[in-house]
């Protein structure tokens, strides 16, 4: 029990430090929120799992499995949406796409008329 | 053996905090900084969670829930200023 | 169809109840289910939000398909975020492109945009209608219906039978 | 140049303060006079684990009584100056749309946000929390419903009702306090017990209060927000 925990908690760790790496190497706003959210959701999914896991010998009396669930729910909604909601606000204030940028098919539908451009104010 | 694993995860968890806040202090636009602060958060939860287990102490993990419930809205809330009015 | 709305809500507010308290305490139980049913009744008389699961076997079972398969891109995700962070020469071909999707109900799309942000190399930067604007971190089709059949089918099909 | 030789400066000098003070302090090891009071007979007279709450709705519950009255004083003022006309109350606020996630999002979380407020005030004796957080938390659902959905109305009878009747009953437990107590809010009444310690119905009357006084927080913190969100102008 208590070494599964050990080696969620590590992954989770790992993957909380992978996302700042990504924070710190991609090249634009865009790819820094993808690499951020991802990784970190997950980290802290593992390491909360971990915890609960490493915490097996007073399950019964003390509530610890009840309280992190109530965490990794909390994340796996919370975090995409926000970051989703940031996204957006960042595209609204139009900050510029990287180089390396292949395909925009929203600019083309906002040319296009499709959508209403978004307000910038 | 149980130590030295809690001890490198909370390395690894300070380096997460480091980079956070050079991403905070760097960040050319302010969608970086606010990025690089939730992401400096939910670091600071995982701590939570390890402060509690290691001081045997489970009702720390309501207060990780508020402070979660609170990086959600300050996110939400300054994305929704950053585009024009609340 | 408002009861019914009233009642699951009732249910899933319960269930929280009991992860936060951990208790089978008599007293504390009823306390519970007195605050539910009056936090049920005062602000989810016209929420539908937990009520469109559809109230079958086979809706639940496919529930459970649905969690072992995001698990599993969720953890492929973070593999690939690993590799792609970790490479020295960057390997990304980020852009922005448009997919369809066939769901209707509310939660259900709440739902997919949450999986698509989760799953590797790909993020909801937008919803319009029926289009869902998609930040790819490896653009590998840049047309809609291949795009489609890429990201959004392998998690649609799933929640078309859960929620119909 | 000379501004961030500047910011070095009081960053130093800052740092030097802070030293020093940490140099010279030494931490008390034995608490005194009415500190060990309360340490030592704070479980057994009140009955609440958790000794903040202890001694914020016991011992020292006339000073929570007047933080609630500041409270109520500072929801009045701001209602006073940010008084409403007619064509705010209606006006309809016309920004970019909010995305359909979100809304979606908050409707699946006010719900789980209302229910952990209410967890927080009524567990205060045995967690961490209590009334003024718990009321901090509903608040922070209403926030979350006007971002989702700018246009809301907030129904001032309502808040109005919960805030008075709130209030008033708080006295009234003071005040049975005094005849089945020891005192004016006194939360051990003779004959109703402490009840099982760590339980929900410990502690005497403290989880009453504190949910009536979560109730009144939230409903004035949200009633200032609904002020504000009516009388943005226009940006």
């Amino acid at each position: 029990m208590e070494i599964i925990g050990q080696i969620f908690l590590l992954i989770g760790s790992f993957s909380l430090m992978t996302a700042a790496v990504g924070l710190l190497r991609m090249p634009d706003v865009y790819n820094r929120v993808q690499t951020g959210t991802k990784a970190s959701t997950l980290g802290a999914i593992m390491s909360f799992i971990g915890l609960a896991f490493m915490t097996y010998e007073n399950w019964g009396e003390v509530n610890w499995v009840g309280r992190f669930l109530v965490l990794v729910i909390f994340i796996l909604i919370t975090n995409p949406v926000s970051s989703h909601v940031l996204m957006r606000a960042a595209y609204a204030m139009k900050i510029p796409l990287s180089k390396l940028t292949v395909v925009d098919k929203l600019k083309e539908d906002i040319n296009n008329k499709v959508l209403e451009e978004p307000k910038d104010e | 053996m149980g130590n030295i694993v809690i001890y490198i995860s909370i390395t690894m968890l300070i380096l997460t905090l480091l980079a956070g806040l050079i991403r905070f202090v760097k960040g050319p636009s302010i969608v970086d900084r606010v990025v690089g602060f939730d992401s400096m958060t939910i670091t600071s939860l995982v701590m939570i969670g390890v402060i509690a287990y290691l001081s045997n102490r489970a009702i720390y993990l309501d207060v990780a829930v508020v402070y979660g419930l609170l990086s959600f809205l300050g996110v939400i809330i300054v994305a929704k200023y950053i585009q024009g009015g609340l | 169809m408002k009861t019914k709305n009233i009642f699951i809500s009732f249910l899933v507010l319960l269930i929280g109840w009991f992860l936060l308290t951990w208790t089978l305490d008599m007293k504390s139980v009823l306390i519970g289910i007195g605050l539910t049913g009056m936090l049920a009744i005062l602000f989810c008389g016209s929420c539908t939000i937990f009520s469109e699961i559809k109230l079958t076997p086979k809706a639940f079972a496919y529930t459970f398909i649905y969690l072992i398969v995001f698990m599993g891109e969720l953890v492929k995700a973070n593999i690939d975020v690993t590799r792609r962070v970790l490479s020295p020469s960057l390997p990304i071909n980020p852009g922005i492109v448009k997919v369809e999707t066939r769901l209707k109900s509310k939660m259900a799309r709440l739902i997919l945009a949450n999986s698509i942000t989760l799953t590797p190399g790909t993020f909801t930067l937008e919803v319009h209608d029926d289009a869902f604007y998609i930040h790819w971190i490896d653009v590998k089709h840049a047309e809609e219906a291949q795009a489609t059949e890429d990201l959004v089918r392998k998690f649609e099909k799933i929640l078309e039978e859960m929620y119909g | 140049m000379l501004r961030n030789l500047l910011i070095a400066i009081v960053l130093a000098s800052f740092g030097f303060i802070f030293y020093n003070l940490y140099q010279s302090y030494e931490p008390q090891t034995e608490l005194t006079g009415i500190a060990a009071h309360y340490a030592e007979n704070g479980a057994s007279e009140v009955g609440a684990a958790n000794l903040v709450t202890a001694v914020v709705v016991s011992y020292r519950s006339f000073d929570t009584l007047g933080e609630i009255t500041i409270l109520f004083l500072t929801a009045a003022i701001i209602s006073f100056f940010l008084k409403l006309s007619k064509e705010d109350e209606d006006k309809i606020i016309t920004h970019r749309g909010t995305s359909e996630i979100l809304q979606t999002a908050s409707a699946l979380l006010i719900p789980l946000i209302y229910l952990f407020g209410v967890y927080v005030f009524i567990n205060g004796h045995i967690t961490p929390g209590g009334g003024f957080q718990g009321g901090a938390i509903i608040a922070s659902g209403v926030v979350l419903a006007i971002m989702a959905n700018p246009n809301m109305t907030i129904n001032h009878t309502v808040i109005i009702w919960v805030e008075s009747i709130s209030g008033v009953s708080v006295i009234l437990i003071g005040v049975l306090g005094i005849i089945l107590g020891g005192g004016f809010l006194d939360s051990t009444f003779t004959g109703y017990g402490l009840g099982e310690f760590g339980t929900i119905f410990s502690a005497g009357t403290i989880p009453v209060i504190y949910s009536l006084v979560g109730l009144k927080v939230g409903a004035e913190i949200s009633n200032i927000l609904n002020l504000y969100q009516k009388s943005q102008k226009e940006a």
